[in-house]
């Protein structure tokens, strides 16, 4: 298709909408209060727990909160205010925060991560669906150096992922970067050898099993603590390995499935296929 | 001292990234893609959220910058079909 | 055991199953459909129940943490309702993919669909404001490859500028989630929108600018909708008429949460703080919608690139509803929306099958459709009726409320009588064009069209609610009815109720 | 005694990678194609890594296990992936320098056609 509008008004276009942008932003955080950040005497943690969560539980007892004709939400479940340290100095035990943050505190937001990993993968796979064909051009093959020594680092990667995720409750890192390290080792495999396949339906089922996992262990919570992907496990003392409750288990789960799902998006681009619609 | 470090590899980033944006060949624009990816994860480095830069430096750098590199030749060997 | 705080399930379950899909998928394609159908039905009818049972609100904490610290859904008169729509017309639309997805990697296919309706009652259900985001991607990112499913070329263009112009919306919400973040330091609806007042002026206004820009991709106005037409017309049947059924209820849903809940004054009219009337915007880019997606429908020959500029003129027109602000308009703006999906699935599923029987997309394709075959006919002559607002139809109730409410609020606002009665006659114009032609008589002898059972079945079903709403509008009216006090009333009906302890106003 | 010689060792080992670290780099700048330079850069900074990290490991307590963990990672992956550079760029046409004698590569013929030599 051609385009006859002439470059020039295209760039002018851009650097208008961009210094739009850039302006706003600009604005905005010019216009910040000084601090650069958040306003700390008016942090959550800081309305709820330090002012409000004593009275809250009788003001509620009382009901008092509640808009007129709105019947009490939580009647059956009492409004219990949240006990910081249970564990030796953070609520859920991990030594990583930011562990704790995303798996524990919003471990919603990444069960939806996951899914939305999973959907992309799926989407690939989708489109890149039909018979596998051979390629009609010869690839190079490559040479016994690769071919061996790719091997023997795809152990050592898989080792490190592995360890990535699960000490993702001790150490930086997590499932997801676990996954990714452990999809680049296998990456590492295609490139060693040609016509390498793994086994998809093997592939298919590690990924459907670790999602269950995940969606399990937040049923769990739901019916044993009545709130999904709460933590029911105790959290133990921070920084052994047991520890932190279903962090690890989750960060597990995370894992392998976002290895396997890398690994069969790759797949999936290297192989050859041909569209068939029936 | 990191404050240079970090300097120099925002520069980095910021040259990158124009090259990615302006090079004509789209090889060149992904290889610069993963520079940009892997200087974003040691500034994530930089600014203390090592969790971050882990999983931008195996997605990011590593990860996507091979799938673009494949995609790329999957799209090239469809041209060169169609054109037969 | 309480039933409500399993709200959590109408996402789980949909997840638990997304995941096993493939595992089914080794047993048989065609198990994947009924799981599929499966697990929608019991959305429907775990969502049907909270609906009748009226017992909301609620709140489901996620995680055992309260409300501003973790997440928490909010089972609200507007979630609850509009849940129970998206699953029940998802129901009906994976009904009569049973029959249409044949080829490719219907594997596949079951879990997107699955998880686009899951991905949409997320983001009705949820009461943070990421979490709106991630449900946002996992719908955007569903809707891709689901527009891109089909034999057809046309489907990879529409479904690529979809993809282009929704990963620029969802970067600039993000955007605006993470500049409200740096001033408030949470990220739930209720404490954000209680303590929206403590913000920056200046940069509340930016943020609502980006927020309004991301989330408007979804809703299909005016600047943000050029993906449309060609995703609309480019995919397969079953998925247009899911894109204009449940995806619109979505984006239209996050647009006036964000709008009207988190950014907007509490009140019987809702006004914004910072330096923008963000109603007037909204007005501004409704009425623009409205004349480009009405304009751009009477010049169409082909009826699913008609369909798709009627959708978005129609989104228009639920945007108008809304931006009047009082609780009458958003009444209409919701009963509209609930109309406008139900008719707009219906008559993309009829394109589908019409296309299948191989009659064609274009207009003069219908000629002697009567004939033909009478059901569809028929079922299309209703749904025309009911878009274009004709009385004893569905549509008539929810343009009439959005005329009272206009006529209610006075002032400017009373330009959007005369924006409806445009839109209607545009409307008239192109959607009766199909119309006479459907009864027009042919001499030709043409076969007669066969519809299965899978595909007749949801037909039928969404006619007769068209014609029954019609006739007794009050059968989703009082829902609706319910539903728009929770824009306008923030503090009383929505925030009090997440946050009972909160003090900051 | 033990942490002054192992001291004394760290910092050896150190000057030791950090002198063939710089040779890699002078290697880069006047070696004249990108076999010699791909050649430099791989050897020196192999051997210059390595050293360095075992010295690093040796001074500071503790370290010792992940500088050898990371050590025998670079002995594997850095040789290998400067193989597959050179062997790429020579199939994908890249003269060596001329006086670059004798081409064993063109000499022996092998088999780049993919006609596997090994599977």
């Amino acid at each position: 298709m051609k385009n006859d509008t002439p470059k020039v008004f295209k760039s002018i276009f851009a650097l208008f909408v961009v210094a739009i942008f850039m302006i706003g932003l600009f604005y905005a955080f010019v216009s910040m209060p000084k601090g650069w950040g958040v306003n700390v005497n008016n942090r959550v943690s800081r309305l709820y727990i330090l002012k409000n969560v004593r009275t809250a539980t009788r003001l509620l007892d009382s009901g008092k909160f509640f808009a007129k004709g709105m019947k009490p939400l939580r009647a059956e479940v009492p409004y219990k205010p949240i006990k910081f340290k249970k564990t030796a100095n953070l609520e859920d035990g991990a030594a990583n925060v930011v562990t704790s943050i995303v798996v524990d505190y919003r471990g919603f937001d990444t069960l939806g991560e996951v899914t939305v990993l999973f959907l992309a993968a799926s989407g690939v796979m989708m489109l890149l669906f039909g018979k596998r064909v051979k390629p009609k051009r010869k690839k190079t093959e490559p040479s016994l150096i690769m071919y061996v020594g790719t091997r023997i680092a795809f152990a050592v990667i898989f080792l490190f992922g592995i360890y990535i995720f699960v000490h993702g409750h001790l150490t930086p890192g997590g499932g997801f970067p676990g996954g990714a390290v452990i999809a680049s080792g296998i990456l590492g495999l295609f490139l060693g050898r040609n016509g390498y396949t793994p086994n998809h339906a093997g592939l298919k089922v590690f990924e459907s099993l670790s999602g269950i996992a995940f969606v399990i262990i937040g049923l769990i919570g739901l019916f044993s603590v009545k709130s999904f992907l709460a933590n029911f496990l105790p959290t133990g003392i921070i920084g052994n390995l047991y520890s932190a409750g279903f962090i690890s288990l989750i960060y597990i789960a995370i894992g392998m499935k976002v290895g396997s799902e890398l690994a069969a998006v790759v797949d999936s681009m290297i192989g050859d296929t041909k569209e068939e619609w029936s | 001292m990191i404050i240079y470090v970090a300097t120099i590899v925002v520069i980095v980033i910021i040259i990158t990234s124009l090259i990615a944006v302006f090079s004509k060949k789209l090889l060149s624009s992904i290889i610069s893609m993963g520079l940009v990816s892997l200087g974003v994860s040691g500034l994530f480095f930089f600014l203390q959220a090592p969790d971050v830069a882990i999983t931008e430096a195996a997605i990011g750098a590593g990860l996507s910058t091979a799938i673009f590199v494949i995609a790329l030749k999957k799209v090239k060997k469809g041209e060169t079909k169609d054109e037969e | 055991m309480n039933i409500f705080n399993n709200a959590a399930l109408l996402i789980g379950i949909p997840l638990l199953f997304a995941f096993s899909i493939p595992l089914f998928g080794f047993i048989s394609k065609q198990l994947t459909k009924w799981v599929t159908i499966f697990v929608i039905g019991f959305n429907a009818t775990f969502s049907l129940y909270i609906l009748l049972a009226h017992k909301f609100p609620s709140v489901v904490v996620m995680g055992n943490w309260v409300p501003p610290f973790g997440e928490n859904l909010y089972v609200g008169p507007v979630a609850v309702f509009l849940v129970t729509v998206v699953s029940l017309i998802g129901l009906l639309i994976a009904i009569y993919n049973l029959w249409a997805i044949k080829g490719g990697d219907v594997t596949r296919f079951s879990v997107l669909f699955l998880m686009y309706i899951a991905g949409a009652s997320g983001i009705i259900l949820t009461g943070d404001i990421f979490n709106l985001f991630i449900f946002m991607e996992i719908t955007e990112i569903t809707s891709y490859a689901l527009a891109a499913y089909g034999p057809e070329r046309r489907a990879l263009g529409g479904a690529f500028k979809f993809l282009v112009v929704s990963s620029i919306g969802s970067t600039l919400y993000l955007l605006g989630v993470m500049l409200i973040y740096t001033q408030l330091g949470t990220l739930n609806i209720a404490e954000i929108a209680a303590r929206i007042g403590q913000t920056t002026p200046g940069l509340l206004t930016f943020a609502g600018v980006l927020l309004i820009s991301g989330l408007a991709v979804e809703a299909e106005l005016f600047p943000f909708n050029g993906w449309v037409p060609d995703t609309y017309t480019g995919a397969v049947n079953g998925v247009s008429a899911a894109l204009s059924g449940i995806g619109a209820i979505a984006g239209v849903y996050a647009l006036f949460r964000i709008v009207m809940t988190v950014l907007g004054k509490d009140g019987m009219y809702v006004l914004t703080y910072g330096k923008l009337d963000l109603m007037a915007v909204i007005a501004i880019l409704a009425t623009a919608t409205v004349v480009i997606g009405e304009l751009s429908a009477l010049t169409q020959k082909n009826v699913k690139k008609m369909l798709a500029y009627s959708s978005m003129a129609q989104m228009g027109l639920v945007a108008a509803g809304f931006s009047i602000g009082s609780t009458l308009g958003v009444y209409g703006g919701i009963f509209q929306l609930i109309n406008h999906s139900i008719a707009k699935s219906m008559l993309f599923l009829i394109v589908g099958v019409l296309v299948a029987a191989g009659v064609g997309e274009r207009i003069e394709n219908f000629k002697g459709l009567w004939k033909r075959s009478p059901f569809l006919s028929l079922a299309f002559t209703i749904g025309a009726f009911s878009m274009l607002g004709f009385p004893l139809f569905a549509g008539f109730w929810s343009k009439f409320a959005i005329v009272g409410a206009s006529i209610q609020r006075g002032g400017w606002y009373d330009f959007i009588i005369g924006l409806v009665l445009f839109a209607s006659v545009a409307e008239a114009f192109y959607y009766l064009r199909i119309v006479t032609y459907i009864f027009s008589s042919t001499e030709m002898e043409k076969p007669k069209i066969k519809v299965n059972l899978s595909p007749a079945i949801p037909i039928f079903i969404l006619a007769v609610a068209i014609v029954a709403i019609g006739v007794y509008p009050n059968l989703i009216g009082n829902f609706s009815m319910q539903s728009a006090g929770e824009f306008t009333h923030k503090m009383k009906d929505y925030v009090l109720n997440v946050i009972p302890t909160i003090t900051a106003h | 005694m033990l942490n002054v010689v192992l001291g004394w060792l760290g910092t050896v080992l150190i000057s030791i990678g950090v002198f063939f670290l710089f040779l890699g780099a002078l290697g880069i700048f006047r070696l004249p194609d990108l076999f010699n330079r791909l050649q430099a850069g791989t050897k020196a900074t192999t051997l210059g890594v390595v050293s360095t990290s075992i010295g690093v490991g040796l001074l500071v307590k503790g370290w010792l296990p992940f500088s050898v963990a990371l050590a025998v990672f670079l002995l594997m992956t850095n040789p290998i992936s400067s193989h597959a550079v050179a062997r790429a760029s020579y199939r994908a046409g890249v003269k060596p320098y001329h006086g670059t004698s004798p081409d064993e590569c063109a000499k022996r013929n092998l088999d780049f056609s993919g006609e596997g030599e090994e599977k």
